[in-house]
């Protein structure tokens, strides 16, 4: 790897940006650290490198965001740290490492995910009970044949050593934690008979039953409306101070991750453009994408039927990835001969948090094969 | 590089029936089966021509010879292909004949051999065959297949029998595929009551059993009617229970169209009725009725094998593969002479290939689909 | 007529209003809606008999003004596509006048024609759909896509179609050469384009926005809005946009219309309300828009209970039992939509009694320092200088 | 779910009307009625027979009256208990029908269970491990299975049994057994050669249905719920067998409306060729012999069998869906 000096003089911003504090400690070890992964799909046409190469650490009791827009690998990530990437998809390369002292009368686990069968007792036993999920659509992610107190307990059976009776107990708590009016009731109601948000809430439940260490929170809240997403973003920020429990929050919306997250990873093409504590990736932006991204959004506090400062092009195909910096074809800052050649690394500067843009370093990837 | 932004601004201005055909064409065993039926259509074309002999022509002498079979070995050498002659014996005990190879005698096989006259598609008066045996004496033309209990060529009449088969499928389909569309366009486009009647139409004829009403409309034909007759009935029998099937899925279709931003987008921009249903709706499923329908025709096929079977179909002289396969009713000809059961391995592999053939087209109808 | 190019129209009507005008355009309304209702039956039973109505739409009036844009906002269900689809006939109303003021001045009610009556009409209203995937035919080319207007409206020479959909493939941002690819050949964003082609090639005076951006990622969604308000201002066009979201709305509308549960709950010149909203549905949807900026996160406020059944509404307003402000009489009494100050309609018993929070109100400091990055702080309030509109009667 | 089933019950007597038409005109179309052919071949046989005795003949079975009235007497003797005479065995039809109606049911309710038994487990195979090595081969044997009439596949299968083990698997009961009373013996016998003509009848159908749970269940494979199911940390095979097969289960016993039809129709053509006692043949021969009202009668009968096979169908499926269960409740 090459090693030269940064380019200070290239960043306008940086000179405004420079009282900007460098990120704030995080606390203790990661739970959850991903090093260089990379999960493929072989298709028919051809490989897509769907995750590319992806590092994030998860602190405990932190809420951490990744955003990104359609096709940019932030859920398939997640699914490769949960293993639940289906055929043909696969892990082809990278650590996930999953740490988590012993508590709760659990024992203490240090694992590398990535290393066990995706279908194996090892996994299982961490899938749901230590991370767990909170799917996109919780309209399809019960099924509709049986009542969702039973997928409920079906899950605390799996994971603690208690009685169904026991476990009924338990499913009724949490339904009424998440604030299910009549958990009673409703324990015994079918998913298509509850409201979109109040399935929300049960799907949540579900997710909290075993008492996990790590959620994974994929884009939960866009197919509900706006009222509702208020209403499920709150119950969230709730269970997260109440439980300390480390969140990963998944989003394209950029309103969500400023009032939810602590911690923000970007996302563009399979590869983390970004990342960095909240305030500085909405402060702060380094990378040209970050930076588009979030003066694309119309703001409610902005002038209005103003042109709205856009990037040119659109995300490219899958299996038409640019060379080098997935994003120079549509970034305005594009150095040709640099960034169509070569794939900045992730790299932090002057303390700063870590960005992959050849306008902050000049540090390339090895292998940008 | 530029080879690949070729290809793909080839795709780019791709019409629909081109991405059809791309994605149909990964199907290998489609393509195959499209081969095999194009082969199988070209027999049912001109039958005589694939035929070495009269199918009609019986001859009790020859009754029950085995198959000849094409062979290209002879004491252990490669030769070019030929046919063993065969000779009867009279068994003393049970007076059956038995019939067995004569490896003194060989009739190599000829191409585009002279044979019986007939009309090449029914127009151009010719005598040339597909195969024929260069020395065999005539009327004792080798039987690829054996012969049947009249001592029929089991070959020629697999041919002959190709034709109607095939043709009786396709023509009750054609007539099912015309009920269909009509009656499923009408009740997905109108809707309403219409809809509702032909809909409770289609239920009471799914509800019914079909073989045994098949057979009793069967066994209502006159006896006394010709061949060609009972053809065309058999056919209209079959298509009047079959178009069910074809005019739910036109009907689905278009409910499903009807609700497509695009028609709603072509009606706003002052598109009449007729010009919506014909231009953007009709190829929109086009594929899909194409596939359906190579899908329903081995159904008919088997359903005209089953009535004519049971003698309620087609009965002799007219040659269908049902028809030929009565030979074989029942365990005692076919212990004697298990060759009577061939047609059925041509039904199987006709109907097999027209399967996945309907499969892979299904598949591929809806190029859009990713 | 439509032979001769009118693509050098643009030109002449280019409009240089300065960027951020808050007036609302006034002049004599292109649209008005007046009373529209819409119910789905809903059957059941033995039968299928009618059991039941959906009132998707219960009653709405609201104008639409030469050049301006009128949004309707409501959350999933709240009838706005359906009062899209009615003004634009892609569905049949159930009651209402729908009255458009045509180019040759005299006033028709779109509700009341018959198909072959609306057809002509249909050359000065068209639809942006919210699916671009759904919306195009995938078995046409952009050729054949955009000359179909052209096409079926008479325009039948080959040369003159092509010659137009280039100009018009030029207009909304794309190649000419692209008009014989066929839609799979195009992103989202791009689709989009062309469905906008499509929709203005018959030069439209309304242009119904059904959703137009919300399928679309945030860096081209930023596109195609700029690409609607540069139009909108070139060619001198009357949006009636159905969005979801409020910041978009916010945005581009010069008017906004708050819908919930088939009815107008809010109807305002657009600074107006979100600076002073007058209905607690529209102040609640506001609070409840996560703001993007990690600084304003107190601001967040979840609204109890879910959106009423329009099958089954409740009594009085509809809105009364989310309400926090409800009192006897919005549980009995229905609230008719009135002019609380000028241009400033809403529906609701206590709007003179309540003070409820704008977004102005959620700004802490407004120093503009704490602002996202590069975004400038909101424009000085200047709804008092705006000319009143006039709302429904 | 009374209401539910309430509402299908209530169409069962209207159908069962319009079948009963049905199967009149059927029984009516052929030129002639059964009397003259009866006629014909008492004649054919010697006996002699007078214009009066005719005319009598006439009368009583009311072919004297317009059709319509002539319908109405034959459903009132139906609905009495009478299914009439058939003049070509000179048996009342109830006594030749009885105890094969009850064969029938046997082999058609046999071949059902045998096909689930088979169809569903290949199913539920192919589609968790699409594109293996199994489930090509599942496929092409699918592909084979349902291109082989079955009537060819019993005469095949009847072929190999009796050239490699000299056995005769014609009939359903051995030749001592055939008119004998019934007893756990005969029932025993019966057993040991219903096995062959049910895996006859079955094997097409078996197809068929291994195709749609297939198809249905790598539709739900794809679902969210089966990867939430995944994400509680379930086993695989306990979650595909839990969540996504129930559901694509469903449809499968709603296909039951159509396929049991098809089992009893299939099981006419097979009982031919293996010349089982059941009422497919006895139709065939009223058809041909023209012994019409023994053919409407039968007729009928597989309509009514058609009809309760859909009823109980539909009472599955609401057992197995609550959302069906539920509706109008």
């Amino acid at each position: 790897m090459q090693q030269t000096p940064t380019r200070t003089d290239r960043d306008p911003d940086r000179a405004r940006d420079a009282d900007r504090t460098a990120a704030p400690e995080r606390p203790g070890e990661p739970i959850l650290s991903v090093r260089g992964l990379k999960t493929h799909f072989a298709t028919d046409e051809g490989v897509v490198r769907a995750v590319d190469g992806v590092d994030f650490d998860l602190h405990p009791g932190e809420v951490l965001g990744i955003v990104g827009e359609s096709g940019c690998g932030k859920s398939i990530t997640m699914k490769s740290v949960m293993r639940l990437v289906q055929h043909p998809g696969r892990i082809v390369a990278g650590e996930i490492r999953y740490r988590r002292p012993a508590g709760d009368g659990k024992k203490a686990i240090d694992v590398d995910l990535a290393t066990l069968r995706p279908q194996g007792r090892a996994i299982r036993r961490i899938r749901g009970g230590d991370i767990a999920l909170i799917p996109q659509e919780p309209m399809a992610s019960f099924s509709p044949l049986h009542s969702i107190g039973d997928q409920i307990v079906e899950a605390i059976l799996l994971h603690q050593r208690v009685g169904r009776r026991e476990a009924k107990r338990i499913a009724i708590e949490k339904l009424a934690e998440v604030g299910m009016p009549n958990p009673q009731q409703r324990f015994d109601a079918y998913s298509w008979q509850l409201s979109g948000g109040l399935r929300q809430r049960a799907v949540i439940a579900l997710a909290l039953s075993c008492n996990p260490s790590v959620l994974v929170a994929d884009e939960p809240t866009t197919a509900i409306d706006v009222t509702t997403q208020a209403q499920v973003l709150e119950l969230l920020k709730d269970l997260q101070r109440d439980h300390g429990s480390s969140i990963v929050f998944i989003t394209h919306d950029l309103g969500v991750i400023a009032q939810l997250a602590d911690h923000v990873v970007v996302m563009y093409l399979g590869r983390v453009m970004e990342q960095g504590p909240v305030r500085d990736i909405f402060h702060a932006p380094q990378h040209p994408y970050t930076r588009a991204l979030l003066q694309s959004v119309p703001s409610l506090h902005a002038e209005p039927r103003v042109a709205l400062p856009t990037v040119s092009g659109s995300i490219p195909h899958p299996l038409h990835r640019p060379t080098g910096c997935p994003f120079h074809p549509r970034c305005p800052d594009a150095m040709p001969g640099r960034c169509d050649v070569a794939m900045p690394a992730m790299a932090s500067v002057d303390g700063r948090p870590p960005v992959a843009c050849f306008l902050h370093h000049d540090q390339a990837e090895e292998d940008a094969a | 590089m530029a080879a690949k932004t070729d290809a793909t601004s080839q795709v780019y201005v791709a019409p629909a029936w081109k991405m059809t055909w791309w994605r149909f064409r990964k199907h290998k065993l489609a393509v195959f089966c499209l081969w095999l039926i194009g082969l199988i259509a070209l027999i049912s074309i001109s039958p005589q021509f694939f035929a070495t002999t009269d199918p009609y022509a019986t001859s009790a002498r020859r009754a029950y010879i085995p198959t000849q079979f094409i062979r290209v070995v002879h004491d252990g050498q490669l030769t070019m292909p030929f046919v063993y002659g065969v000779v009867g014996e009279r068994n003393q005990r049970t007076l059956r004949m038995e019939w067995v190879i004569d490896d003194e005698v060989r009739y190599p096989v000829r191409f585009f051999v002279r044979g019986f006259e007939y009309r090449f598609l029914g127009l151009i008066p010719t005598d040339r065959h597909l195969i024929g045996f260069a020395g065999a004496p005539p009327g004792e033309t080798p039987a690829l297949l054996g012969t049947d209990r009249l001592g029929r060529d089991q070959w020629s009449r697999l041919m002959y029998g190709t034709q109607i088969s095939m043709s009786i499928g396709l023509v009750a389909v054609a007539l099912s595929t015309l009920l269909g569309i009509i009656l499923g366009g009408i009740s997905g486009y109108f809707g309403g009551l219409t809809d509702n009647i032909i809909q409770r139409i289609i239920e009471l004829l799914q509800a019914l059993p079909p073989i045994p009403v098949w057979l009793a409309l069967s066994a209502a034909l006159p006896r006394t009617w010709p061949v060609t007759l009972v053809y065309f009935a058999i056919t209209i029998i079959l298509a009047l229970l079959g178009w069910t099937r074809l005019a739910r899925e036109v009907r689905g279709r278009f409910l499903s169209l009807r609700e497509e931003d695009f028609v709603t987008a072509a009606r706003l921009v002052g598109a009449s009725r007729v010009r919506i249903i014909f231009s953007h709706m009709v190829p929109s499923f086009t594929s899909h009725i194409i596939a359906a329908v190579t899908l329903a025709i081995p159904l008919m096929i088997l359903n005209e094998t089953f009535l004519s079977f049971l003698g309620l179909g087609l009965r002799p002289p007219a040659i269908s593969w049902g028809v030929m396969l009565q030979e074989a009713q029942n365990l005692q000809s076919v212990v004697n002479a298990p060759w009577l059961l061939l047609p059925g391995a041509f039904v199987i592999i006709a109907v097999l290939a027209l399967n996945i053939l309907g499969d892979g087209l299904r598949d591929a109808a809806d190029p859009y689909a990713n | 007529m439509s032979e001769t190019a009118p693509g050098s129209a643009p030109a002449e009507r280019t409009d240089h209003r300065g960027d951020g005008d808050d007036r609302v355009p006034g002049g004599p309304p292109l649209l008005q809606v007046r009373n529209l209702k819409k119910h789905f039956p809903i059957t059941g039973g033995f039968f299928q008999r009618v059991v039941g109505q959906v009132r998707a739409v219960d009653d709405v009036s609201f104008d639409v003004h030469e050049g301006e844009i009128l949004s309707l906002v409501g959350e999933s269900g709240c009838g706005k596509t359906t009062t899209a689809r009615c003004v634009l006939r892609a569905l049949d109303p159930t009651a209402g006048e729908v009255l458009f003021r045509r180019a040759d001045g005299e006033t028709v009610d779109v509700a009341k024609l018959r198909e072959s009556e609306l057809r002509p009409l249909w050359r000065e209203m068209q639809m942006i759909f919210q699916d671009p995937f759904g919306s195009l035919n995938p078995r046409k080319n952009l050729l054949e896509i955009i000359g179909e207007p052209l096409y079926v409206q008479g325009v039948t020479s080959r040369q003159a179609r092509m010659d137009r959909v280039a100009e018009l493939l030029n207009l909304v941002g794309l190649r000419p050469e692209y008009m014989h690819r066929f839609p799979h050949a195009f992103s989202g964003g791009q689709r989009q384009r062309v469905v906008i082609a499509r929709a203005l090639a018959l030069e439209p005076r309304l242009v119904v926005a059904d959703e137009a951006v919300s399928a679309l990622d945030v860096s081209v969604q930023a596109q195609i809005l700029n690409l609607l308000l540069d139009l909108q201002r070139r060619l001198n066009l009357s949006y009636l946009f159905v969005a979801h979201d409020l910041s978009i709305v916010k945005h581009i509308s010069h008017r906004v219309a708050v819908m919930y549960v088939g009815k107008i709950a809010e109807l305002a010149p657009t600074d107006d309300l979100f600076r002073r909203p007058k209905h607690p549905y529209t102040s609640a949807l506001m609070k409840a828009v996560p703001v993007a900026d990690p600084d304003h996160r107190a601001a967040l406020q979840g609204l109890p209970g879910e959106v009423a059944n329009p099958a089954d509404p409740p009594s009085g307003c509809y809105f009364h039992p989310r309400c926090p402000f409800a009192e006897e009489r919005c549980r009995t009494e229905t609230p008719q939509l009135r002019e609380l100050a000028p241009g400033h309609h809403v529906s609701c018993h206590r709007a003179e009694e309540l003070d409820l929070d704008g977004i102005g109100d959620l700004e802490s400091g407004g120093d503009g320092a704490e602002r996202p990055f590069g975004r400038a702080p909101a424009a000085p309030a200047s709804a008092d200088a705006a000319p009143p509109a006039e709302g429904p009667s | 779910m009374h209401w539910f089933i309430l509402k299908r019950l209530m169409v069962v007597p209207l159908l069962l009307f319009i079948f009963s038409i049905i199967a009149f005109v059927l029984i009516q179309a052929p030129p002639g009625d059964y009397l003259t052919s009866y006629i014909a071949e008492l004649a054919q046989g010697g006996t002699t027979i007078t214009q009066d005795q005719i005319d009598s003949l006439r009368r009583q079975y009311g072919l004297d009256q317009p059709v319509y009235v002539q319908y109405f007497l034959w459903v009132g003797n139906l609905l009495q208990g009478d299914l009439g005479y058939s003049f070509e065995w000179r048996r009342s039809n109830a006594e030749l029908i009885g105890e094969r109606l009850l064969l029938t049911l046997a082999l058609t309710t046999l071949s059902l269970i045998f096909t689930w038994v088979v169809a569903i487990p290949i199913g539920i195979i192919s589609a968790t491990r699409q594109y293996s090595v199994i489930d090509y081969v599942f496929t092409v044997l699918n592909y084979i299975g349902l291109a082989t009439p079955n009537f060819l596949l019993a005469l095949v299968l009847m072929w190999i049994a009796f050239d490699s083990f000299g056995l005769s698997v014609t009939g359903l009961f051995s030749p001592e057994f055939q008119q004998a009373p019934w007893s756990w013996a005969r029932f025993a016998d019966m057993m040991g050669k219903i096995w062959l003509p049910m895996i006859v009848l079955g094997t097409a159908g078996t197809a068929q249905i291994a195709r749609v749970v297939r198809a249905n269940l790598l539709d739900e494979l794809g679902k969210p719920y089966t990867e939430m199911a995944r994400a509680k940390g379930l086993p695989e095979w306990k979650l595909v067998l839990k969540y996504p097969t129930r559901v694509a289960i469903a449809p499968v016993v709603s296909t039951l409306g159509w396929y049991f039809p098809q089992l009893l129709s299939g099981g006419l053509v097979v009982a031919v060729v293996m010349s089982l006692p059941t009422i497919g043949p006895l139709l065939l021969r009223a058809l041909v012999g023209q012994d019409m009202y023994l053919a409407g009668t039968i007729i009928l009968i597989y309509c009514i069998l058609t009809v309760v096979g859909t009823l109980v169908s539909d009472v599955l499926l609401a057992l197995l869906d609550p959302r069906i269960r539920m509706d109008g409740a």
